[in-house]
């Protein structure tokens, strides 16, 4: 990450016992307002899916990431570009922090033949390789093994890459999260398992579906490092990805973070949200990652309200754009229903 | 007494009979105490049975079919719910190499009474990793039975004999047939079996055999409505209800009668289910069938997600009527 | 330059030429390296490629799966040993959700080039979690290839193809073949590729086709042999070598010359692979067919421990020589 | 199990952190030697299968629990009669413990038709649930959600009945090992998951598989107690089993038991051991299970050098009979091969 020349010494904060660097204050404003433009690109993304999902334009179900946004944008920055990712079900964040052209992501997401996947995919299966993002995955854990292969790939090759492999606070009990674990630790491989905890895995709560406090304390179960952070604070994300995506790239293997946020919308297109209450996501809604993120960069006099509210509308209408292209785009044809089966 | 039921409500009614007459039957899968499952199919069953025989599990499949089959080898009867069927791979070890073995492996010493529901099939554009039919995968294995009902009655004859089998039954449900008001029918209010491996004439006709499984089954119906009256085309539309046991008697029979099979599934074509079908009526039918035995299946291809690309995917009434008008050439 | 190599030997020169050949290309697996893997295949490559290449996994068949993979996508080449083919179940949602759809849910943006090898097939006394023949299971599942060598040649050049293909492919091998001296036979030094999805006929005949996998091309062959010697009965025993893609065109061209067709596979009868080339025969060859297709398989059962169990669950060359006089009857 | 009435008041042993009741020393005499005949049976039945691979009479494998016998018979006196418990591969041990028939098992690896499975299963598919013995299994991991399962059975039906579920080490790193302890960490389910950790997964060592120096320290992932033991000392073996086993009939939920020991053979038929050395046995060897247990019940006068020389004698000459019995039982008819597939 490009450094503020003026940011000289180095800060050190405590997360979850860990010293580390706050290198957040040491980047240039530049990107500092960038991780709040993709925020809000995601938040706006999403609401335009929600709407052309109630329109019933969109063929089949979409996961929404509102209100998780500082975990998928936090971790991203804080690794290089051409580091990888695997994603989720829940992926349209990762992907937009990744660096996706809307445009072609909501194509996607109608089913046209300009999105990512030929509309062969949709929402649970963007991948852009090139940009890194190694895939959306419709299999909750199916991507662990995944991401674990690409770790192996950069151990191998030497290209100094890592990757971060996101996944729900479900997937944590799947066989594959135990086996894809234990390999990297094994075999030291560079990949940040990224938790995010957003209390549910669909309608089953965490308190059901663990007996333990942390699930970063299953980091013991490997031999492995990891915490626990406030995956609503951006800096905090940035931070913990940061220091640990050092410790991977210097070959000390990998790391379980759990990032600690919730999902404002229903599970899916269908869900009456009877397992949780009103006061509980009214309570999530008041840590709303973006609102804190624009007042630490307004009190730091990174950007004025006129800034802010210039950026949000900028997004607004390149979502717009996005939407529009994607209206506009063809679908596939029937003639192309078996190619890409095979290479 | 009978009432007019979705396919939904009468695979739920018959979990609740079952649960109501046999305290060793219980459910375990995911999301299916408040939420009432995916697709709505145990609403209630929490408020009647309790979270002890309602057991809401993690997102664990492998653990799910693991901890029914052992339950089972002691003496519970579990029905276990898998969300979608795409997701019994995870699973596959525990259902092919356990459950399905246990009772030959220990020489008849141990009984695996268990039903696997799973919802199966493809049109919601939920794409390739959560529409596929992967019957062929299970129907395969020695020692499994294999269940797929195409309409609300069979569904609960159907689940109260696979929960009264005491071996374990792969059930697998249909996302379109579910809440599909078309397929509303009427279905007993008491319990009643639907013996496994007994399949059933949904539409009687002389010109040609149409054997379909689950969704297809109301496709190859409509399509048959049509042909007969656009054209007088009568087809014979067989439903085999349960794979495994195959009722291959029943799909002879008419073949007899007509000379003509055309086989209709949702899966790929290749290394389908249909295959068998196939394979044994040209060998046991060889001297009856006057033209060679056509199926009609998924292409062979993952399950796209835009429209347009899977309903070229999945057989619709259209690939049908061509099929049988080709046959009857 | 050939030398005579056992079916073990050609599959290890095949992975060591590539892999002298492609930095990219690497093993990954249980007991490979100091061990040589369970049946001998990999022993002395530890020495010569070292751990970073010869990767002993511990026993975790779902992660050894994700992991090739994940490294495949990104660039490597994996080989994937899974001991026991029994045991591609645990890697199931890997092989079949994952691997093989990953270039179509994707639309072509990533590419799978990765080869898992396992060994298949009973005749070992090593019941029913270890003998099977579950090729059926990945055959049906579009994205993946299928392979079944029956003879050194075809082993190394069908795996150096495999290796250079840009898919997932099922390599799957067979016990009884590994060490036998009985199939010891002339590989050439140098590599060499047999392309994916062309079959081979092994023995030429005009009485009767006789399609057949893995090691039941050879217990074909000894059939046919006797059947000559002893009937002057001329059997064209075809060699598929590739179940997906497969080379319907080669089985077909036969049956025009015989107009009789016999299917050999170990797996049990219904459900399995052969139920495809039935189907695909009898809707293609129905003109040439004066005889309905007939299949030779496993019994319905899991396979046995017992050897004489075992040897009446998998078909032998009795079974065969039978069913080819009553199809001559 | 029955007590000793003249041993009153409770003694108290520290295990590897915990406080438990040395329920060994109040056990009565008759018991003391029974567990030590059964050692006895499983070595010399272990001797006798090495005989008959030798002589080319078992068609298969066969894995040997030669070395390993304080565990299967310490775990399974410290539990009741009617108890379950699931086995593995390597399961002689366990079903001889658990009370099987020798002449019925030996029989079932000579393949005929007299054997527990009627000589569909042989040596890694014998299952004896009437006793309480719910099979071995082939698959490495495989039997863990099936006593996960038939703990599950326990606590619906109330019956106070709890498991003991035992596997190596290998499985510990399988998929199903995670799911199914955190399953029945949430459900407190009565099951003890005993991981008999012989140093190797086949030729894998534990410090290539792992990466944490003991492995019952997962029980941190699931939130549930546990400990490791010297699994070549009987006396701690059941001490432990029998303080958890409270714990399990208590409803407290299961546990982690990790119990140390080796294996003396190869892991199978076909081994050339090139990953271990000569030394490496040999120190094993010396803490022979057998004869350290001997040696108490000598020191504690509770048998003589000539009761064990005698009680050695007769086990081998049951041993013998069972032998006999097999050779001279009929092998199946090929008929039956599609028989017992369905109820
Ligand atoms: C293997 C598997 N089981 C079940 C499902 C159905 N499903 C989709 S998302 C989901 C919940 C996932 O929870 P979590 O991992 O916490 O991710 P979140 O949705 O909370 O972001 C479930 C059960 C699935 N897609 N895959
Ligand atoms: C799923 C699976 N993978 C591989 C094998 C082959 N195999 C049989 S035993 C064994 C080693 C098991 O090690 P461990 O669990 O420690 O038990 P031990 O043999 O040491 O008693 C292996 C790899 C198998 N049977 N099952
Ligand atoms: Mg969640
Ligand atoms: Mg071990």
């Amino acid at each position: 990450m490009k450094k503020d020349p003026k940011a000289t010494k180095k800060l050190y904060i405590n997360v979850d016992g860990y010293e580390m660097e706050d290198k957040f204050t040491g980047l240039n404003s530049n990107l500092k307002i960038e991780m709040l433009k993709k925020m809000y690109e995601i938040r706006h993304f999403e609401n335009e899916t929600e709407q052309f999902i109630i329109r019933g334009m969109i063929h089949g179900t979409c996961h929404l990431y509102t209100g998780e946004e500082a975990t998928a944008v936090g971790a991203i920055y804080a690794i290089k570009s051409d580091d990888y990712i695997t994603s989720t079900h829940r992926g349209h964040g990762h992907c937009i922090a990744k660096g996706a052209d809307l445009n072609i992501m909501m194509a996607e997401l109608l089913g046209k033949r300009t999105g990512y996947s030929k509309g062969k995919g949709g929402s649970m299966h963007i991948a852009d390789v090139k940009s890194g993002n190694l895939g959306a995955n419709g299999v909750v854990g199916g991507s662990i093994g995944i991401a674990t292969g690409a770790a192996l790939t950069c151990k191998m090759k030497k290209n100094g890459k890592i990757v971060v492999c996101f996944f729900g606070d479900g997937a944590a009990n799947q066989g594959i999260f135990h086996s894809s674990i234990n390999m990297a630790s094994i075999w030291d491989l560079p990949v940040i398992y990224l938790c995010e905890n957003n209390v549910y895995g669909m309608s089953t709560s965490i308190k059901e579906a663990f007996n333990i406090e942390k699930i970063s304390d299953r980091k013991n179960a490997y031999g492995i490092e990891g915490l626990t952070i406030d995956g609503n604070n951006l800096v905090e994300v940035l931070n913990a990805v940061s220091y640990f995506a050092d410790r991977c790239r210097a070959g000390k293997g990998p790391v379980l973070i759990e990032s600690l946020t919730y999902r404002w919308s229903g599970h899916s297109k269908s869900d009456a949200q009877v397992y949780r209450t009103r006061e509980e996501i009214k309570k999530w809604m008041e840590k709303d990652p973006i609102k804190r993120y624009r007042e630490i960069l307004i009190d730091g006099k990174i950007l004025t309200e006129k800034d802010d509210r210039d950026l949000e509308k900028e997004v607004i209408s390149k979502i717009q754009e996005a939407s529009e292209f994607a209206k506009e785009s063809p679908f596939p044809d029937p003639s192309e229903v078996e190619d890409d089966v095979y290479a | 007494m009978t009432r007019e039921l979705t396919y939904l409500e009468a695979i739920r009614e018959a979990m609740q009979q079952k649960m109501r007459e046999d305290s060793n039957v219980y459910l375990i899968g995911e999301d299916i105490a408040e939420y009432g499952g995916a697709f709505g199919v145990t609403v209630g069953m929490l408020e009647e049975f309790g979270r002890e025989r309602i057991r809401n599990a993690p997102i664990s499949e492998e653990a799910i079919i693991g901890v029914a089959t052992g339950s089972a080898i002691t003496g519970m009867r579990p029905v276990a719910e898998i969300m979608f069927s795409d997701f019994i791979t995870i699973a596959m070890d525990q259902i092919a190499n356990q459950a399905a073995k246990i009772s030959y492996m220990f020489g008849g010493k141990a009984r695996v009474p268990m039903v696997i529901r799973t919802a199966g099939g493809g049109g919601t554009g939920a794409a390739a990793q959560h529409s596929q039919s992967l019957e062929a995968l299970v129907a395969h294995i020695p020692g499994l039975k294999v269940v797929m009902p195409s309409c609300p009655y069979d569904a609960k004859g159907l689940l109260i004999s696979s929960i009264n089998d005491d071996n374990p039954v792969i059930f697998i449900e249909h996302k379109m047939l579910y809440k599909n008001k078309k397929y509303i029918a009427d279905v007993p209010e008491e319990m009643y079996e639907i013996p496994l491996g007994k399949g059933d004439i949904k539409k009687e006709g002389s010109d040609i055999s149409i054997v379909a499984t689950s969704y297809m089954v109301q496709k190859s119906l409509e399509a048959a409505e049509k042909l007969s009256l656009e054209k007088g085309i009568e087809c014979e539309v067989i439903d085999i209800r349960t794979l495994r046991p195959l009722d291959i008697d029943i799909i002879l029979g008419s073949i007899k009668k007509t000379g003509k099979l055309l086989c209709v599934e949702e899966a790929p074509v290749f290394g389908g289910f249909m295959g068998e079908v196939a394979a044994q009526v040209s060998e046991k039918g060889f001297d009856w069938l006057d033209a060679p035995v056509k199926r009609v299946a998924g292409r062979n291809c993952p399950v796209p997600y835009s429209l347009v690309l899977e309903q070229e995917m999945i057989p619709g009434i259209g690939r049908i009527e061509k099929a049988v008008l080709d046959l009857l050439g």
